[in-house]
């Protein structure tokens, strides 16, 4: 087995609220290999969105590691980091909030080139913008326009056109299409899987949406209040998921099929806590219907239970 | 008593701001009978939530209005009713769930408060005491504790808000339920527990319910008749089993919008997406408004609008699909 | 709750000590001798040079600091130069004039600002808005001072029915304290317009409506009191800042409240009347705000649940 | 809106400058376009009084034969105690309130944004010291610190300047900071620092640019509120002194003759009013045009 592109290694994130230290993120291992996408679901408050964050210095981590490459960039001095930057891209959320509504679209897509020096001289930039642009299929009349003048699926094209512009070999996607009506998305995801076939990238994908993610996705991490509880193949969590969280998930979505109509409603009680000050156990418990006295006693790693099948659960 | 509870008619709705003229609604007819759940499923400007808002005649002020159309609720035209007498229809008789509870509640009452008020705007009942077992009544039965009724809003979650959102809008036992995108700005397990809710409380209740969504997951779970709405008009209507049997005829926008979310059954690599974009409310194209975005379109769909075609109930809005057409 | 008050009274102390700094480096830059400013200019050096001694005006500047904070802690806070009187005693005698004029024109600013705001927003867009936001502007443009003086003028020298200057009756206080509230009723005004017009846009109200409220209802019952929990923090901004003297009404209208105080120790270098009174004025100031927060608490649950659980 | 409404399709877009967009939504607002109406004349006035006024024969030379005359065609204005003829010396003063209006802020502006940007920024030690040291300022009543500097620095336009801006600094550091800290959580932002962009850089192109409009409508609003508040220390005689033109110290000087000469204090005033007033109109009118969501 080669070495994965990116690594976590036990990588934490807590904030210090006024109520106590919420646990963001909380003890994640992973692994995506190059070229491939790993999905990472779960509904609000479950740490995914700071996970990518911490895993690209944009937040600092509380402690834990993050391989790229085989190296621990959480050690890299300011100036190496910088350097590292132009490998690894994100891609965010709202479309209208991640651009700077005071710059062009060709100010948008060539700001990073000119802060990284990657590529020297007006004319050049220049056409490297309109490669940009072309690459993710948006026209050049729009070159000067802003972004408050363009719909969320132009917008989410020039954040893409922004994070290609380095030519990154890792992107963390955070809800990359969750703002975008669904017409628009299913462009957008065309779009993200065709990049990656070109460009051979490597993609994070962050998402609460469970369709979306299996149909990008090789690999899918299921997160529960800042912990990773399941992880393995697209296919083979959507036909054998273990975690009591995963079926529950699973079953919550709604399937635009009739004949899932009438499927026996196994729905999960309560709601979604917030991990301040977690107590050792599982996240789930408080939830889970196949609760025992022993899930609270202490943390539950993720054990591999069939070839690449990972889940924290003490079922198994 | 008639079956018909709510017809609308030709409904046309504008917004005139000092910029634009939208037409956000363009001859939209709808029927829904006593105890049905219509889904009306469209994308962001389809004018889903103008026809909601229409029917409780909550139009903003100055900007909004009803250009042309009729909107018969049992038996009343709600386009000619008086501001008093809409007092009275709201609330009482039809009733409306909007899409995010985060905002929907005053922040400065507390639930119980918040339930009592309808109740007493309808002069349901005549003593304090009975208001308040009512409400108690109406919280167990959307699932909450009554003893939480002296809490604020920003105390409870959102999935509880939504809940006791709910529970204002069936206080009186509406006949209508107007539910725009309720269960949108909710997770995923939360959305399974309210749209469970919402299903049995119909159910026990009676209430026939407009479910407007751009999901078509949560239609497919939760809808006897829908329609599809682009750009103002309903362009594609019928059961459930006609909208979601995949040999059926569909219109083209329809068959774009289930091309466009992954299938979880499927492996495909690639969807197949509607090109384009939505068109600019205030500048409609002429003819069929999809023409510009439509993989089949004739050159007749540029010039004229399309007329709906019926069969056994399901209306489709289309050139391709018109016999009348395809017989000359 | 309680812990939070103490909290922020104990905040106030370095708040309150960095003003004694500030004013100290001030006073001992402006030039010009106390002492000699109070015996007069043909007073012997000798004297001159005794009083400085006495005030001990001739130690270097960290000495008279620390010696100044050290009585200000045992809650001595010097003798005025100028007079000779202990300094608080003199606040305590001046302040019931600067706060009877405040109080009044708070409450005149609030009594018509705030229904003129509801009134404008409820009825946007009509004469009566277009009326009263041009009255606002007009008022926010109006030097205080300048309308003083029109209000003598027309009151007291051609109708003769209020005194111009002094602070004998409850008549006397009537031409400042309007005079002061005008600028408060326009920021009043406007605001209470504006997040009126904020949250009559806001889910809730609709909501409200959609219950079968009537307009007029939904305004008293939901509107109003949301749109006045920004207005409170607005109103006592206003009362502290009007607690605190106003330099220039005072002058117009010849009252000797904190603000002349001030201004007089300034001309004469009374570097312990100044020190004092700017610092019980924003003592003041700051005790208006904190009474402000308390009273959010008791209006807005969501900032009352902050309190309970922290 | 959707972009059709903005682009046309068919032909390439042109840049079109924000700035227009602004001053297309700023031009559709009346009493905003008097305000700069008038604040434009005021300049003009302002500019061209140099021109047509010698300072020293017309301003300020006392001509007591002419003292306390009437409005009349010869003096619109009337004359005032020294036979001064109160038309030339409004105009004059009008000179000096925009001076000391632009001067004021432009200064505080720029100590104010230095210690607001790094506080805002940076955030935890850094702010937390600024703006304790803010608070200190801000706790005292607003013009007592003006007058407590001018009594350090000694009367004169300079000075009172001077002082006006030092006792201004504070507000302008908070009105950027809570301007920069809106914008620093925003996501556009973490996209620069994802490649890797550097403080300097983050501030000066991705923050500031965004922070302009809410600084430029305060910048407005504070000149109007300087010019009050210069008025009315000149009032009390401890601004600008006599025989400087200014409005404060006209109407000081007037208030001992206004029984008999009431239009000595009329004039001074509505030029205060309309040089404010202007200023008032156009700080809100920047605010609806920068912002198009609150209007409606």
């Amino acid at each position: 087995m080669t070495r994965p592109l990116v690594e976590t290694r036990d990588l934490k994130k807590y904030f210090r609220t006024p109520r106590g230290w919420l646990h963001a993120v909380d003890g994640v291992n992973l692994t995506i290999s190059r070229g491939q996408t790993l999905g990472v679901v779960g509904e609000s408050g479950c740490g995914k969105s700071t996970l990518g964050r911490v895993i690209l210095r944009l937040l600092e981590a509380t402690g834990g590691e993050v391989l790229y490459d085989g190296e621990n960039i959480l050690t890299y001095k300011q100036d190496k980091m910088i350097e590292m930057r132009k490998k690894m891209q994100i891609i965010f959320q709202d479309p209208y909030a991640s651009l700077n509504p005071r710059m062009s679209v060709s100010e948008i897509i060539a700001e990073p080139i000119k802060v990284c020096k990657t590529i020297a001289g007006r004319k050049a930039i220049e056409d490297k913008v309109y490669e940009m642009m072309d690459t993710v299929g948006l026209a050049r009349r729009f070159v000067n326009t802003y972004p408050h003048e363009l719909d969320g699926g132009r917008r989410q094209r020039i954040g893409i056109a922004r994070a290609l512009a380095l030519d990154p070999e890792f992107i963390v996607c955070d809800e990359p299409v969750s703002a975008l009506d669904v017409s628009i998305q299913a462009q957008i995801l065309n779009l993200m899987m065709d990049l990656q076939e070109e460009r051979g990238l490597t993609y994070m994908f962050v998402s609460h949406d469970l369709s979306v993610v299996k149909h990008i996705s090789n690999d899918i991490a299921v997160m529960y209040l800042g912990q990773c509880v399941e992880r393995t193949q697209s296919d083979e969590l959507f036909d054998n998921p273990l975690h009591p969280y995963t079926q529950a998930l699973l079953a919550a979505i709604p399937v635009p099929d009739l004949s899932a109509r009438n499927r026996p409603q196994n729905i999960i009680r309560g709601e979604v806590t917030s991990p301040v000050n977690p107590k050792p156990g599982c996240r789930f418990a408080a939830r889970c219907p196949k609760v025992r006295p022993e899930c609270s006693v202490e943390d539950i790693g993720l054990k591999e239970v069939s070839p690449g099948h990972f889940v924290a659960c003490i079922l198994y | 008593m008639e079956e018909r509870l709510l017809e609308i008619k030709d409904l046309h709705v504008e917004y005139v701001t000092d910029e634009a003229r939208v037409f956000a609604v363009n001859g939209l007819d709808l029927t829904v009978n006593r105890g049905e759940t219509v889904g009306l499923v469209g994308e962001t400007g389809a004018g889903k939530t103008t026809t909601a808002l229409s029917v409780m005649r909550l139009l903003p002020d100055l900007v909004g209005r009803i250009t042309r159309g009729s909107i018969i609720l049992d038996g009343i035209d709600i386009t000619r009713a008086t501001e008093a007498d809409m007092r009275l229809i709201r609330g009482e008789a039809v009733s409306m769930i909007f899409q995010d509870p985060m905002t929907s509640l005053n922040p400065v009452m507390t639930i119980g408060e918040q339930i009592a008020e309808v109740l007493h705007l309808h002069e349901k009942y005549d003593t304090k005491e009975e208001v308040e077992h009512r409400v108690d009544e109406i919280l167990r039965l959307v699932g909450l504790p009554p003893e939480r009724k002296g809490e604020y809003p920003h105390q409870f979650s959102g999935g509880m808000k939504q809940r006791v959102v709910i529970a204002i809008a069936l206080a009186c036992e509406p006949k209508l339920l107007l539910a725009d995108e309720p269960t949108t700005a909710l997770d995923v397990t939360i959305q399974a527990q309210v749209l469970q809710m919402v299903r049995e409380l119909k159910e026990k209740l009676n209430t026939a319910m407009l479910l407007i969504t751009h999901d078509l997951g949560v239609v497919a779970q939760t809808c006897d008749r829908v329609g599809i709405m682009y750009a103002g008009e309903i362009v594609e209507l019928g059961t459930a089993e006609q909208i979601f049997q995949k040999d059926e005829r569909h219109h083209p926008y329809t068959v774009g919008l289930f091309g466009s979310i992954p299938d979880l059954t499927r492996k495909t690599r690639r969807l197949s997406p509607i090109e384009g974009l939505m068109p600019d409310p205030t500048d409609l194209p002429p003819g069929c408004r999809f023409h510009t975005r439509c993989p089949h379109r004739m050159p007749v769909c540029e010039v004229e609008s399309p007329r709906p075609s019926y069969n056994g109930g399901h209306l489709i809005r289309c050139h391709i699909w018109d016999d009348r057409r395809c017989s000359q | 709750m309680l812990r939070y008050v103490v909290k922020r009274l104990l905040l106030m102390i370095p708040v309150i000590v960095g003003i004694s700094f500030i004013l100290f480096v001030i006073m001992d830059l402006t030039p010009g001798d106390p002492a000699r400013s109070l015996l007069g200019e043909y007073a012997r050096q000798e004297d001159v040079d005794a009083l400085r001694e006495e005030w001990g005006l001739n130690d270097p500047f960290a000495v008279r600091y620390g010696r100044y904070l050290a009585s200000a802690i045992r809650g001595d806070f010097g003798k005025s130069y100028r007079t000779n009187i202990p300094v608080v005693q003199e606040i305590i005698s001046r302040y019931p004039a600067t706060m009877k004029v405040a109080t009044l024109a708070i409450l005149f600013a609030m009594a018509i600002g705030i229904p003129v705001g509801i009134i404008s927003a409820v009825k946007q867009y009509s004469l009566v808005d277009f009326g009263s936001m041009a009255t606002a502007l007009l008022f926010t443009s109006v030097p205080p001072f300048w309308l003083g003086l029109m209000l003598i003028l027309i009151f007291s020298l051609m109708l003769r029915l209020l005194p111009s200057v002094g602070t004998d009756s409850w008549k006397s206080f009537i031409m400042p304290a309007a005079a002061l509230a005008a600028a408060q009723m326009a920021t009043m005004t406007r605001m209470t317009r504006s997040t009126m017009l904020e949250v009559i846009r806001q889910d809730y109200i609709r909501t409200a409506k959609a219950k079968g409220a009537s307009q007029r209802y939904v305004v008293l019952k939901h509107a109003l009191r949301n749109a006045l929990l920004p207005v409170v923090t607005v109103v006592g901004i206003g009362f502290g800042n009007l607690l605190g003297g106003s330099l220039i009404i005072e002058n117009v209208f010849g009252i000797s409240g904190l603000g002349t105080l001030m201004v007089n120790a300034v001309k004469s270098k009374d570097s312990p009347m100044l020190i004092a009174s700017v610092m019980f004025a924003a003592l003041v100031g700051g005790l208006v705000n904190l009474a402000v927060d308390v009273l959010y608490t008791y209006i807005d649950p969501r900032v009352r649940s902050q309190y309970v659980k922290g | 809106m959707t972009e059709q409404a903005t682009v046309n399709p068919s032909n390439p877009v042109k840049k079109r400058s924000q700035l227009k967009a602004i001053w297309f939504r700023y031009r559709k607002n009346k009493l905003a376009m008097f305000g700069l109406a008038l604040f434009l004349s005021l300049v003009l006035v302002a500019a061209s009084s140099g021109l047509f006024l010698d300072y020293d024969t017309q301003v300020i030379e006392q001509r007591m034969r002419e003292r306390l005359q009437p409005p009349s065609s010869e003096h619109w204005f009337g004359t005032d105690q020294y036979g001064r003829d109160v038309f030339a010396r409004v105009v004059w003063g009008t000179r000096i309130s925009l001076f000391v209006g632009v001067f004021t802020v432009t200064i505080a502006l720029t100590v104010g944004t230095l210690f607001g940007a790094l506080a805002g920024y940076y955030g935890g030690t850094v702010d937390n010291v600024l703006m304790r040291i803010m608070d200190i300022f801000l706790a005292m009543p607003g013009t007592i610190l003006a007058v407590a500097i001018v009594g350090a620095l000694g009367p004169g336009l300079v000075n009172v300047l001077l002082a006006m801006a030092i006792a201004r600094i504070p507000q302008f550091a908070r009105i950027v900071r809570s301007a920069i800290i809106s914008i620093r959580g925003q996501e556009f932002i973490e996209a620069a620092k994802a490649c890797g962009t550097r403080d300097g850089r983050i501030i000066m192109r991705h923050i500031l640019p965004n922070a302009i409009g809410p600084i430029v409508v305060q910048v407005t609003l504070h000149m109007a509120t300087t010019i009050l508040g210069v008025a009315g220390l000149s009032f009390i005689g401890l601004g600008i002194e006599a025989p400087t033109p200014e409005w404060g110290s006209m109407l000081s000087e007037a208030k001992e003759w206004m029984r008999y000469h009431p239009y000595l204090m009329v004039f001074p005033g509505v030029a205060i009013i309309l040089s404010v007033l202007s200023l008032n109109l156009i700080g809100d009118g920047l605010r609806d045009a920068l912002d198009p969501r609150m209007k409606n």
